[in-house]
């Protein structure tokens, strides 16, 4: 008989427990299934530890290591230093390998973490609660343009257009089959921030919320106290916001959002080609019994000390059903976990410090790239660590160029904008020495007058 | 335990950064923009991180500390391997020239083409992020199906009663009616009730088969025969599909749409309530309508990202999915082949039923005869000594077990549903049987035994109600 | 808990290998030289490797559990990025061309050059495997010089009573006989002893200082003067570097020879028990007697390791020493930087002083004035109670703390040894006070609470005069 | 204040604990300290993580990376495959972190390890008791010969010129200081093994110990047993044993084995540079009291429960001081524990798989080379999975070539054997494929004929 590491069952063994439901072979527990599958899947057959890991390090190495590489690209993922303790503690075995904590009393490791994880999000966007994570960035907006409509019963939702344009594909694919609405507001083209012109003439009665990203998809970071001042009272305002933003941008809560949701890859998660990363979900107390998702919640055990336990489970789907406030089972919890542990790690003077340093090397790479007179400024708004210059040359050619030379440049905001083709979008981390920075700068500036 | 925000002091840090290497410009944007107070996260030493967590850790349960047999969620090993080989590709961006991500790219076209081939599906879809999240997708294609064919009287779906909750939870976030079919005394889909709520109002029938009873659902050409008579399209929620690898495949019972579950059946940890991999795949005449993009490979040996799906329900999620859980389920794929997956699937189905075998003497198991990979203990009985199964649970922690599923599925009362998986040996499984007896003795002797467990454990019994009053969650 | 022998079972397996891809031919030697029976090694399967070790890890009281305060095993915190620093140099094999070890020889001659900084020394050997390695190591320097020079009656090494045990052992090792000098009544080396037994035959003088007890020899310079009279060496055993790193080197005090241990001061964690690495330094007078190769740089700018030592000592172990522990211990001073460690030897010393005084009380300390890194508790005052010291530190393990080191150094009787380290907080020290207060309370009012101790580790107290009569050391 | 990382003080912390005290500033803590030393240590200054992981980084990438080449040098160091459960299970950070377990209670994870450790290596070695670990073989075999004068009161010892040449160092250095000897018995030219003639001639009376290698430095396995028939009843035989031949080859123990030790590494260690690996250490059980290092026992508790401690303390310098077997203090438990875990994995089939697989590798690569008629065969011996070839071509210049193409070529065995110059030492283990062989035959098939 064929062994195998992860199956324990002996011939012996297997014998036995035959022997015990009275049975002669393994078949006649598949005797009530028809036979509509005869041989076997075409699927090689099982391998060593030996030769799967030679044919994925094969897979692994046609594939880039961005760890070697200068990193001037971001657009929604971001390569922040992530200090070893963080996947050394957060990936420890018992966190990895335990389920969603459905026995609290055996799974207060998982849910004092997240308990932490939930508190830690409300200090950065300064709301009142927070769960306890979403999938990612793209379905934590949807699922707050769907909550915000479960809260004031209205059916429209307003998009600034310099949101991430995959969270707007993601938002349109959730809500337009509950036969919801989404509409986008312009950019202002001047400042690059939400033109907040066409967003009053958009604002109709059955608005039910507005979606700004803080910064948005451009850098640029919206005015969420002047955008709120615009809104009707019932509409509520979501705002995406870059958690490492804010460790120097004002809490989204304390400028008027009434829900922050987010991508929370760049506080203690690789970029991992996009995923797994978490979303985070944050609003205010009143709304918490809308919210999707699990939410942690402190209580005491039957000797009085303190414990956790999941709460509000009858807003979930394996209670509620069909009128849970979202089917999210399986959430990032672990993900949340990362974050929680590089949040106690950087703590608060580090995050503030990261922030710091992210504005001032992207503000001198700015300066630096406009200094090389190959650009043309695009946006006014104040910008965080991202922003759009124009080059007077193919940045795809240039782009390629810089690969040979382990950087990754500017995004071509053609990718999402057709009115922004040959666009630049860079990006400028903690991670980007000043060295590569002016190395980037002499590249450019050995750009061919030609191809100008 | 203290919180790690309890533990803060000001002027501690676990953490510097190089000092800044470029002039400094002064920040400029309106100040009310600019942060007046730093979020006050917790200010510790590496050591006390280290310390905090290491003591979290211990008063976790997990697959690696013991046995696990939560009924549908398939807590199976999690090989070490899987996390080693993930950890391969943590350092890249989604929007990398595809000529420099081919392994990755490759990697995960075969496995779209493996996890086809497993269920029988013509094309397959990595992106959405778990199974849930893999329900709504199939939920949404069967949506823009629909549409597209000009059903427009199509707006209900039919689910068992004894279905998951993310099955009618993601049916109706679809915009769907949710019809329930009772299941008739078998534990099967009453075939009479099916047909009576079966007509051309209805747009999908959601099944898992083997279903939450673990019992296969016998009728099953005969409900796909009726569906597809009436243009309705047939969901299999891939919840269970750990019993029947290589042994059946939904498409040849005549699913249309199918989601698998990465993180059961394909061994990825679930890491504390996920990243999980909620994999869709449909038949040949859906394939235009899966989220963008997916993984192709063009004329030149090339894998690209297809953005192309014209009618595509759009998308999911940002980006590809969750790559570093698919890069595990390929290892493992790799590692069992073909005949390692049947093998697997055999054995679960294996240990199922030995552990119902040994256990239906003393206990009552709903719907008694061969299950597939799970059973179900009917808790009522446990009435007449003044317990309940929620106590039966809370005592098998204290002997470091951690308990089945319970009360679910909904049809079953004071349910404990167990799904042994087949990484659990005989001797865990001859273990787990001791321990019910064991406490069932108690149960029949002193039943504050139970109502007063769990004593060994990190902390005692805890009060839901209170949690849920004071809804205190954040420090 | 059974043993993972215990738990094997014929047919199982964790592994597997690629199947033979060569043509198999039959194995050709003596019949007696093959194996008949295969050694019976386990059967399991990888989950049951998995949690055998998961649970076994569980049992074990680490610095990333709790407080370590085990007096001269520096028992500081183990950065996580040394580990994964380390983890970059795992696939070397010792006998590879230089052109291709660059890297690795040059981090170890920046280690030799910077511990040679630290400890005021001229030249530095990695090769030792441990601090007692380092010792022999000393030694055999010793000895080498001794014979070089001619000093054929130079048969002894003079050691405080305090020392090591591993002082004494070592210098025996290396052939010379081993005369003790008591400890004065301040706890320092007695000078005036110390002067009588000084002579000739006097080979070499090992001392730790700030010595076992914590305290500075003050009179190390007279020491070493009369040492350098009678042509004997001065070898400084490293044990306690870890206070006085940026204050004041060895080397300047007059020692001719330094051990270092990296796995103390240098942070690379203990591992249950080592890896350790004991480098060696010496002055420029021993440097020639260094054991074989050191790493040099030659005038291409290359690294490169050099067997021209003529007088070497030969070796002390194979290959180059325990690299990985070198990597580790050079990424900590890359880390810290000369301030760093300087702060790093202050603080170690401003704990330890801070504890003496709060204990100072109710503790009878042996030697009670401003200390280093360390201080004792003579226990004998416990005897009124009916306790001993090893009663005290088992019931500490009930606190979930680690007992300081016990019965050492043997001058004070019933000691405790304490040293605290840098890297433990005030908060953690003021617990340590409140459990020692605590536990000294229940000395006097039920002293059966000590000696029953422990009670909640994972044994009780265990009987080792059963295990030394049995003497049964495997399965 | 700067602040560490590694360091909690606070100023406040400093000023309330120096309150304590009752001093005013730091510097009084080293009052008592000579001023020696003023100023900065020559180290520069602390740098942040981002930065040591650049500057290490950076080292690393001038290092080999073996596990991407093919490996045909063994010569006391393997690679060997190591499946990925064993570093993920023996480093947990509670094993990593703890010491030398001296309080039991809160240590029978480190003891029930190595009590595993002790009883796999008396399986492997076929001897009654083990101990728990020492720094690598070399030491071991110094120390073998050591205990053996301890036990038989003699003092020369005779060890054969196949014995790892490293190890011979080592005895050397640790036994003459102590007035004991060292002579070496040749090897026979024809078989490779040891000359039986030459051992016999000098077996005097007042040899202590005989010390073989199995397979010897050559790859040629010894034959203890005829060994054994020509030594005094008194004299002692120490064995050198490369654990993964004795999947293949008979136990030690049964063949007349004394002592039985060796170098650990290839049973799940990495390579590292040579170190840390570790030693073991086996022998009969009448010998234990004269055993170095720490042994673990098998005991109760106060409750009789199964419990373990170390044993026989009394021969250690902790106590025994000057007087101990050993001055050992810390030994490689780490690595032991590695081990144990690796021949978990791989077991009782597994390891005789493996040691197969490594012999037929071995003579399939042999078979091939001499079919290339570009080398002249050295020994007759049997060997395992290395052996010695006289190559017709300049042995240094190839193998330089082979670093090119990402192997590893013999090793030049004038490196330790003058007599030897030229000859190369090959080696190759289950890693090696037949593509990889076959390679390297092909690329012997290239050499120029100009080179013979």
């Amino acid at each position: 008989m064929k062994k195998y590491p992860y199956i324990p069952h002996t011939e012996e063994d297997i014998k036995e427990m035959m022997e015990v439901i009275g049975i002669k072979n393994i078949k006649e527990l598949y005797s009530d299934i028809p036979k509509l599958f005869e041989g076997d899947l075409n699927i090689p057959e099982s391998k060593s530890e030996i030769e799967v890991r030679r044919e994925i390090m094969e897979l692994a190495n046609r594939t880039i290591n961005l760890d070697e590489y200068a990193m001037f690209r971001g657009a929604g993922i971001y390569k922040h230093y992530i200090p070893s303790a963080v996947y050394q503690l957060a990936t420890k075995r018992n966190f990895l390998t335990a389920y969603t904590p459905y026995q609290a009393e055996v799974s207060q490791g998982t849910l004092q973490a997240l308990y932490e994880f939930q508190t830690a999000i409300c200090e950065l966007t300064g709301m009142e609660v927070a769960n306890s994570s979403m999938y990612d960035g793209g379905s934590a907006v949807a699922e707050a343009i769907l909550m915000a409509s479960r809260i004031n019963k209205k059916y429209k939702t307003l998009v600034a257009s310099s949101l991430h344009p995959e969270y707007i594909e993601v938002s349109r694919t959730y809500i337009e089959s509950q036969n919801l609405e989404l509409e986008t507001v312009k950019y202002d083209e001047k400042t690059g921030r939400i033109d907040i012109e066409d967003l009053k003439s958009k604002l109709t009665e059955d608005i039910s919320s507005v979606v700004i990203s803080y910064p948005n998809f451009f850098g640029v970071v919206e005015n969420i106290k002047a955008i709120k001042e615009v809104l009707p009272e019932k509409v509520l305002l979501i705002v995406n916001a870059y958690p490492i933003a804010l460790g120097l941008l004002e809490a989204p809560g304390k400028l008027g959002a009434d829900i922050v949701v987010g991508e929370g890859q760049s506080i203690g998660n690789y970029m991992s080609f996009g995923g797994p990363t978490f979303g985070f979900f944050a609003s205010k107390k009143q709304y918490i019994r809308q919210m999707p998702g699990r939410i942690i919640g402190e209580t005491v055990d039957a000797d009085g000390n303190r414990g956790f336990v999941m709460v509000l489970q009858t807003r979930e789907q394996h209670i509620r059903r069909a009128k849970a406030t979202s089917n999210i089972c399986s959430n990032h919890a672990l993900m949340a976990v990362l974050s929680s542990v590089y949040l106690s790690v950087v703590g608060k003077e580090g995050l503030a410090e990261i922030a710091y340093q992210n504005y001032q090397k992207a503000h001198y790479l700015a300066k630096k790239l406009m200094e090389t007179e190959k650009f043309e400024p695009v946006f006014e708004g104040p910008f965080f660590n991202e922003f759009v210059l124009k080059p007077k040359f193919d940045l795809d050619e240039f782009n390629k160029k810089l690969y040979e030379e382990k950087f990754v440049g500017p995004l071509n905001l053609g990718k999402f904008y057709n009115e922004l083709n040959n666009y630049g979008l860079f990006c400028a981390t903690e991670l980007n020495t000043k060295e590569e920075i002016d190395y980037l700068i002499s590249k450019v500036g050995e750009i061919d007058e030609i191809n100008l | 335990m203290k919180l790690i925000f309890e533990k803060s002091k000001e002027g501690r840090t676990s953490f510097s950064l190089p000092k800044l290497d470029v002039p400094e410009q002064k920040i400029e944007m309106e100040d009310e923009l600019i942060r007046k107070e730093k979020p006050n996260l917790p200010q510790v030493f590496e050591l006390e991180v280290v310390r905090h967590y290491n003591d979290l850790e211990r008063k976790n349960h997990s697959v690696d500390s013991g046995f696990y047999p939560l009924g549908s969620c398939t807590m199976k090993y999690n090989p070490m391997i899987n996390e080693e080989m993930a950890g391969l590709f943590n350092n890249i961006h989604p929007y990398i020239d595809e000529e420099y991500t081919q392994g990755a790219l490759e990697l995960m076209y075969n496995l779209q083409n493996y996890l086809g081939e497993i269920t029988g599906m013509d094309a397959v879809t990595l992106q959405p992020a778990a199974g849930a999240h893999g329900e709504l997708t199939g939920m949404l294609i069967v949506r823009k199906y629909i549409d597209d064919n000009g059903y427009t009287n199509k707006t209900k779906v039919i689910l068992p009663d004894s279905a998951h909750g993310t099955n009618p939870a993601s049916a109706k976030m679809a915009g769907f009616d949710v019809i329930e079919v009772k299941s008739g005394p078998d534990g099967r889909v009453d075939l009479e009730e099916f047909k009576e709520k079966m007509d051309d109002t209805v747009a999908a029938i959601m099944l898992t088969n083997p279903n939450t009873l673990g019992l296969f659902e016998k009728d099953i050409l005969e409900i796909a025969k009726l569906a597809h008579e009436h243009n309705a399209l047939l969901y299999y929620d891939g919840a269970n599909l750990n019993a029947i690898m290589g042994k059946v495949r939904p498409g040849d019972m005549g699913f249309d749409i199918v989601h698998v579950n990465l993180h059961k059946t394909f061994s990825t940890p679930h890491g504390m309530g996920g990243p999980g991999s909620g994999p869709v795949g449909v038949k040949a005449k859906l394939k235009d309508y899966l989220p963008k993009p997916v993984v192709d490979l063009n004329e030149d040996g090339k894998y690209y990202l297809n953005y192309d799906i014209p009618k595509s329900i759009g998308r999911l999620r940002t980006f590809y999915g969750n790559f570093s859980v698919m890069v595990r389920a390929y290892t493992y794929i790799l590692s069992m082949g073909h005949d390692g997956l049947k093998f697997a699937s055999e054995m679960a189905v294996l240990n199922a039923n030995y552990l119902r075998k040994k256990l239906e003497k003393e206990f009552k198991i709903a719907y008694d005869e061969v299950c597939k990979h799970e059973f179900i203990i009917d808790g009522t009985f446990l009435k007449e000594y003044g317990v309940k199964t929620l106590d039966f649970a809370k005592r098998l922690l204290d002997y470091g077990i951690h308990p089945p599923t319970i009360y679910f599925p909904l049809i079953v009362h004071e349910a404990m549903m167990i799904e042994p998986t087949e990484t659990e040996s005989k001797e865990e499984l001859d273990h787990f049987v001791d321990v019910m007896h064991k406490i069932l003795e108690e149960a029949k002797s002193d039943a504050e035994i139970l109502k007063g467990a769990p004593r060994n454990t990190p902390v005692r019994r805890l009060d839901e109600k209170v949690a849920n009053k004071e809804l205190k969650v954040r420090f």
